[in-house]
């Protein structure tokens, strides 16, 4: 298939799946709804990990202290100085972004298993911090957003989070979002830059890449994006806490874009819906539905290590981004 | 004939070791210029301090007159420095294509015409039929004339070769050196090699290094007629290829 | 965790036996109380009112959840003996919420969108209370909770919240505070657990033993998840008097047995809320130097010599002995302090909908006028701690507390016991103001 | 309280702590030694040598010292076998390669941990330690049975020492350790030491785990803390060196004992692991090890 065409239809897929979402809320009953407004916002979140893991071969096990840095950058200002919402959902990112920044400047001068380890403890430190700095962040009891900053007006129009269509609609904007930003990423130059990164490092640096800058790059936005999930996550269902910060929020979104498929765009988000209800579904069968989580992880990585998207990818398309 | 690069005093020590020990070495612009020695004379490790793999103990490189001891390796490769590698290092899960892309779209050259550079790097060594092919599944030959296409790809002025015909058959060779003669055109190319009838064919200028330094320079013939070169390493050389 | 149940189903007991428990973590628990009760048919016909319990199956309060569950499905067997809710049965759906108030929240709601519960009731750690308490409001959904925290009486939760099963913190403390600094001393150390729950007791027994007199020298934050304490204990001042202790986690047993390795016999006076030792048995190797120490108790988990009736068919009904361990298994002790505020909270929820002729959701609202203007509950079956008074504006219960006595053999005797007087503040908390 | 004794309580904790990690950290230092895999399901291992603590002693009544002796012996046994199943099962399919590894082994650690839950339940529960005597100290008084764990940690350290240094299973270990092709020549069965030391990394911790459980309580969750302390060490030791790791174990037993004593827990563990993440970044050797880096 020559290249003008295979874009045509990868977007074309890509739009599809976005014109599903879209459609799913006229026939969704009010609970998957609330679900799908989550997954959706998860879903940039593996994204955002998955422009670092799948795409420039770099696993971060600490990335829940980028999705932290935007719930609590966003929350924090709402909660103490009643910022509004764009202002603080914006002010979240930066702090995802800002965060990504300093710690890549520090991890990145490790690969492999040692920057898996630099991550995570780095993620364990901020989920320290928030515990420690407990009279801002009330720690573990976290804080809810009151009721009064819950609405914004945006361009004239008054919006409300707590009205479960809105939220559903907003999230659905910042994941066509944030699938349009991985989308032209990882197709041009830059794109073909980070893949070279992933498979050859020293190759690349030798081919004039400044791969200390590019992964710098690449960390900032993965960051930012992480960021955006936490800080929508904060504004829209208007609780933070510091269970948004513990390790498990670090290894999901490893799983749920293994699942679908590291190193692709749908992936993730596939990754995310189905990890997301098969957990849920777990959980009406037993407290220890996490067991759920480790199965899939061990299976994925003994039989599966591409992914659902990952396999289609290699066996039919190999044209998909 | 300009100066390409120099070198003054160039060291470089793994511990107690002094792999290069104290190197003056220079490269006159548009030639091809062989670097010979017996295993573990350091020629390597020289044309990595060259190129920024590794970074100098002591000493210093100018390159088109300007410093670059303290380079990065990268930026180097932007002046440019291009290197190729001893041990085939190519993308072996992207296409052939996607390999010379790689090379070409490096931040120097304007961004659109990077697929062409990459395609026409491609049809200068004589791979363009298999541009969609998984680099990995290519012949070992193959996989080395695609290092050399990337380094073509990158445009440089000075392309550093190690050891580019290792493990390819006579036929693959005289293409090769066709290739590098053609490549010459526009390029200074600095070869590592140890086939002396290659050596001889193509280079216009001869350093032998041995033990860290440069016993020897000059022409093929100057280093042919040279006693202690002879000594130290040509005629082992020549027994052996005789053999 | 939930337990799934059509709402057709006949065995409407509030636990169903489906064949899913057999995967459940606490299996057992529930068994004992899962007697298939039996409905009159006209009855059974009925849909069913649908209670949504938030509950700590897992996370450090699990063992509170345990018998927070075992209560409430004994309260509801119960309930549905004497014909339910306005001649409806009521069925318990439970949802763990993993001592999170992350997931807290969303059990929340999963029982208004998808359970589509009546009422959600249930949890105990503040922290989750907390974070919880503003989706209920939003979702507008009754929330009924049965924590102990002076967070619903301070004014910052909403309309929906309630607690009328147990007093809070700032009530007991007050009232207890007199006694306290009469009997034992009047310099006091506070140990407390470093969230909501514990800085109630810091805020408000460090006032109300300033009123009586006395100072607090030393304030010991410990976080809840904490295991080592030892490390904790030379920051008593040695001119304590009193050593006030208050604890919650998996850790408590360490925490009350490094209190005794440090101290010995050469101990200061020990005052601790039983929250240290809930669900732990007193006569546990290593506590013997609590022999002469003191314990709030909500409800006393030993029988008292004058027991009330109810009490004694409470425990009969809840399935735990004189010693406040389970009739099943006497190593299982109860949270017994704690737990008879779910049994009371859902005969509340039952006062409340009858006055209020509760039919469906639609209803809502008027459940929570009618809960707005209950008084008072009387001793008896449905309020065996005790009788009660409630403020509608504060949405807060007040009774009484017990002070108990460790004896020789690990059991405890009530020395003293609060008025419901002694336990009452000012406040200008209004909910009935807030809009529906 | 004054000073003097304040800091001799301190040391006193530093010490216990030092005790269990050290024992905790040689597990993990010994799988990444050898094998040149992370485990991050060590702390689990441990959680379940804690367990399996309970509920032995819980079967066998009278003496607690019976009971703890038979604990002693064969939990960490059913840990290690728990441990080469899944070595043989997961991480030998995956040849070692280190990355996929982690992510198998975070795997384990969610299958461990939840099984856990399901089978012993969220409570925590109690050990009898095997005697228990109460140090009488002018200032306080302290857990004699604390004193016994350190000894008894000492023991076992100086016991395993033996085995690494002094004994042919050692040497076979040692020597896969240092080159692995050439160990193969030599016909060692490398995968089958492989998966001995996987198990007995893991019995380690198990062993650590059961000294400890007296004085802490057995509880599905318990793992996590010592995973972080077991890596603080084995990071800041110099990864695979045993002696750096025993060293570290030291400094950091007794560094965060005395630390959080005088500060607040969490800003110790917030400083500590700050500064390790540092010294991997920066100095990846290690603070005492040679250079094998990650």
């Amino acid at each position: 298939m020559d290249s003008k065409n295979s874009q045509i239809l990868s977007l074309g897929i890509h739009a599809a799946v976005v014109i599903s979402f879209y459609a799913l809320q006229y026939v969704l009953p009010e609970y998957h709804l609330l679900a799908l407004t989550r997954i959706m916002l998860l879903a940039i979140f593996a994204l955002g990990f998955n422009l670092l893991f799948g795409y420039t071969g770099l696993l971060s096990l600490g990335h829940a202290m980028f999705f932290a840095a935007g719930m609590y950058g966003a929350g924090l200002t709402v909660y103490h100085f009643g910022w509004s919402v764009p202002g603080a959902f914006l002010f979240g990112v930066v702090c995802g972004a800002i965060l990504g920044f300093v710690i890549g400047m520090i991890a990145l001068r490790t690969t492999g298993v040692a920057f898996m380890i630099v991550t995570l403890m780095f993620a364990k430190v901020s989920y320290l911090v928030i515990v420690y700095f407990t009279t801002y962040t009330r720690g573990d009891e976290g804080l809810v957003m009151p009721a009064e900053f819950r609405g914004f007006e945006l361009l004239g129009m008054s919006i409300s989070l707590t009205d479960s269509v809105t939220r559903y609609n907003l999230a659905l904007l910042l994941l066509t979002l944030t699938m349009l930003i991985v989308f032209l990423l990882v197709r041009g130059r830059f794109g073909r830059a980070l893949v070279a990164i992933r498979e050859n490092e020293s190759r690349t640096r030798m081919l004039g890449y400044n791969t200390f800058a590019i992964k710098l790059k690449v960390l900032t936005a993965s960051a930012a994006l992480s960021a955006m999930a936490g800080s929508a996550y904060a504004l829209m269902f208007a609780y933070i806490g510091s269970s948004f910060a513990t390790i498990q929020y670090s290894i999901d979104p490893l799983l749920y874009t293994l699942l679908g498929g590291a190193g692709t765009v749908l992936g993730p988000v596939f990754g995310t819906f189905s990890m997301f209800y098969l957990i849920d579904i777990a959980s009406e069968y037993t407290s220890a539905y996490l067991l759920v989580t480790g199965i899939v992880l061990v299976l994925l990585i003994l039989y599966f290590p591409k992914g659902v998207f990952g396999a289609i990818r290699q066996k039919y398309c190999r044209w998909l981004p | 004939m300009t100066t390409l690069l120099t070198t003054r005093q160039l060291v470089k020590r793994f511990g107690g070791l002094n792999a290069v020990a104290g190197v003056d070495f220079t490269l006159e612009k548009g030639e091809i210029h062989a670097l010979i020695g017996p295993n573990g004379a350091g020629k390597t490790t020289f044309v990595s301090l060259l190129c920024g793999r590794l970074e100098a103990t002591e000493g210093s490189i100018f390159f088109k007159g300007k410093e670059i001891t303290e380079m990065p390796a990268w930026k180097r490769v932007r002046a440019g420095i291009a290197y190729t590698f001893q041990i085939t290092s190519i993308y072996s899960n992207l296409t052939v294509f996607q390999n010379a892309a790689i090379a070409a779209q490096h931040a120097n050259k304007p961004a659109d015409d990077a697929e062409q550079r990459a395609k026409t790097a491609l049809e200068k060594v004589g791979l363009a039929a298999y541009a969609s092919h998984e680099a990995g599944s290519l012949a070992y030959g193959h996989q080395r004339v695609l290092e050399v296409a990337m380094g073509i790809a990158l445009e440089p002025e000075l392309l550093i070769l190690d050891e580019p015909t290792q493990g390819l058959s006579d036929l693959e060779i005289e293409q090769f050196c066709g290739l590098i003669r053609e490549i010459n055109q526009q390029t200074t190319v600095l070869l590592i090699e140890h086939n002396m009838q290659v050596v001889m064919s193509l280079a216009r200028q001869i350093s032998v290094m041995d033990q860290g330094l440069l016993l020897a320079q000059g022409t093929p013939d100057e280093i042919q007629a040279n006693a202690a070169v002879q000594s130290a390493y040509l005629g082992t050389i020549d027994e052996e290829n005789v053999a | 965790m939930k337990q799934k149940k059509e709402s057709s189903s006949t065995d409407v007991t509030g636990v169903s036996s489906s064949r899913r428990r057999t995967l459940k973590t606490i299996g057992t628990g529930i068994a004992a109380a899962t007697a298939p009760v039996w409905f009159p048919r006209a009855y059974a016909a009925s849909e069913p009112i649908k209670i949504g319990a938030q509950l700590h199956r897992t996370g450090i309060g699990a063992s509170y959840g345990r018998w927070y569950e075992r209560t409430a499905t004994a309260a509801v067997n119960l309930i549905n003996e004497q014909g339910g809710i306005n001649g409806r049965p009521v069925e318990l759906i439970v949802e763990d919420d993993g001592t999170d108030p992350k997931r807290g929240t969303e059990v929340l709601e999963k029982f208004a969108t998808q359970h589509k519960v009546d009422v959600a009731y249930g949890t105990l750690f503040s922290h989750v209370v907390i974070g919880s308490s503003p989706r209920a409001g939003e979702l507008k959904l009754p929330y009924v909770v049965c924590s102990e925290g002076h967070h619903v009486a301070s004014g910052k939760l909403n309309r929906y919240v309630f607690q009328p099963g147990i007093t809070d913190v700032r009530s007991q403390v007050i009232s207890m505070a007199p006694w306290i600094s009469q009997n034992l001393g009047k310099k006091v150390t506070m140990m407390f657990p470093d969230f909501a729950f514990g800085h109630d007791h810091r805020d408000y027994f460090s006032q109300a033993i300033a009123e009586q007199g006395g100072e607090v020298l030393e304030l010991i934050a410990v976080p809840p998840t904490e295991t080592s304490f030892t490390r904790y204990f030379p920051r008593i001042p040695r001119d304590t008097e009193v050593l006030y202790h208050v604890m919650v986690g998996p850790g408590v047993l360490t925490f009350v047995k490094e209190m005794g390795q440090h101290f010995g016999k050469k101990r200061p006076e020990i005052f601790g809320f039983i929250d240290s030792l809930e669900a732990v048995d007193l006569a546990t190797p290593q506590l013997e130097f609590l022999e002469g120490t003191y314990f709030w108790e909500g409800n006393p988990r030993y029988a008292q010599a004058d027991q009330s009736d109810f009490d004694k068919q409470y425990r009969a009904a809840v399935g735990v002995d004189g010693k406040g361990a389970s009739l099943a298994d006497p190593k299982d002790v109860s949270t017994y302090s704690h737990m008879f505020a779910c049994w009371e909270s859902l005969f509340i929820i039952k006062e409340a909908m009858e006055l209020a002729g509760y039919r469906s959701v639609a209803d809502k609202n008027a459940f929570i006028e009618a809960m707005e203007s209950l008084q008072k509950f009387d001793e008896g079956l449905a309020h065996p701690q005790g009788n009660k008074i409630f403020n509608p504006k504060l949405h807060q219960s007040f009774g009484h507390q017990h002070i108990s006595k460790v004896g020789a053999d690990g059991s405890m005797e009530v020395v003293h016991k609060t008025s419901i007087e002694d336990g009452l503040y000012e406040s200008d908390v209004d909910y009935t103001q807030m809009a529906l | 309280m004054d000073f003097g004794p304040f800091l001799f309580l301190a040391t006193l904790e530093g010490l216990v702590q030092a005790a269990v990690l050290c024992l905790t950290a040689l597990g993990l230092s010994l799988v990444f030694g050898v094998m040149r895999v992370v485990n991050v399901a060590h702390g689990e291992f441990y959680m379940l040598g804690a367990v399996l603590a309970y509920w032995i002693t819980s079967w066998i009544s009278g003496n607690p010292a019976m009971g703890f002796a038979v604990a002693l012996l064969l939990a960490p046994l059913f840990v290690g076998v728990v441990a080469y199943l899944s070595e043989k099962i997961i991480l030998r399919r995956l040849g070692y390669d280190p990355e996929a590894t982690i992510v198998a082994t975070i795997g384990i650690l969610y299958i461990l941990q939840q099984t856990a839950l399901l089978t012993f339940g969220p409570d925590a529960r109690p050990v009898e330690p095997p005697l228990y005597f109460r140090v009488e100290f002018p200032w306080f008084g302290y857990s004699g049975y604390k004193l016994i764990v350190i000894a008894a940690a000492v023991i076992l350290l100086l016991l395993a020492w033996f085995v690494i240094t002094r004994t042919r299973l050692g040497l076979i270990m040692r020597a896969t350790q240092f080159d692995r092709e050439t160990a193969q020549n030599y016909g060692i069965a490398v995968d089958r030491v492989y998966a001995m030391v996987f198990a007995a990394g893991a019995a380690f911790a198990a062993i650590a785990a059961v000294l400890i459980v007296p004085i802490q309580q057995a509880h599905y969750l318990m793992g996590g803390d010592p995973l972080l302390l077991a890596f603080i060490v084995v990071i800041i030791g110099g990864l695979g060196s045993i002696r750096g790791t025993l060293l570290a174990a030291l400094l950091i037993g007794l560094s965060d004992g005395i630390f959080s004593v005088f500060f607040s827990p969490t800003l110790a563990k917030m400083v500590s692991t700050t500064l390790v993440a540092l010294v991997l970044v920066f100095k990846p050797e290690g603070l005492f090890g040679h250079r094998s880096r990650l």
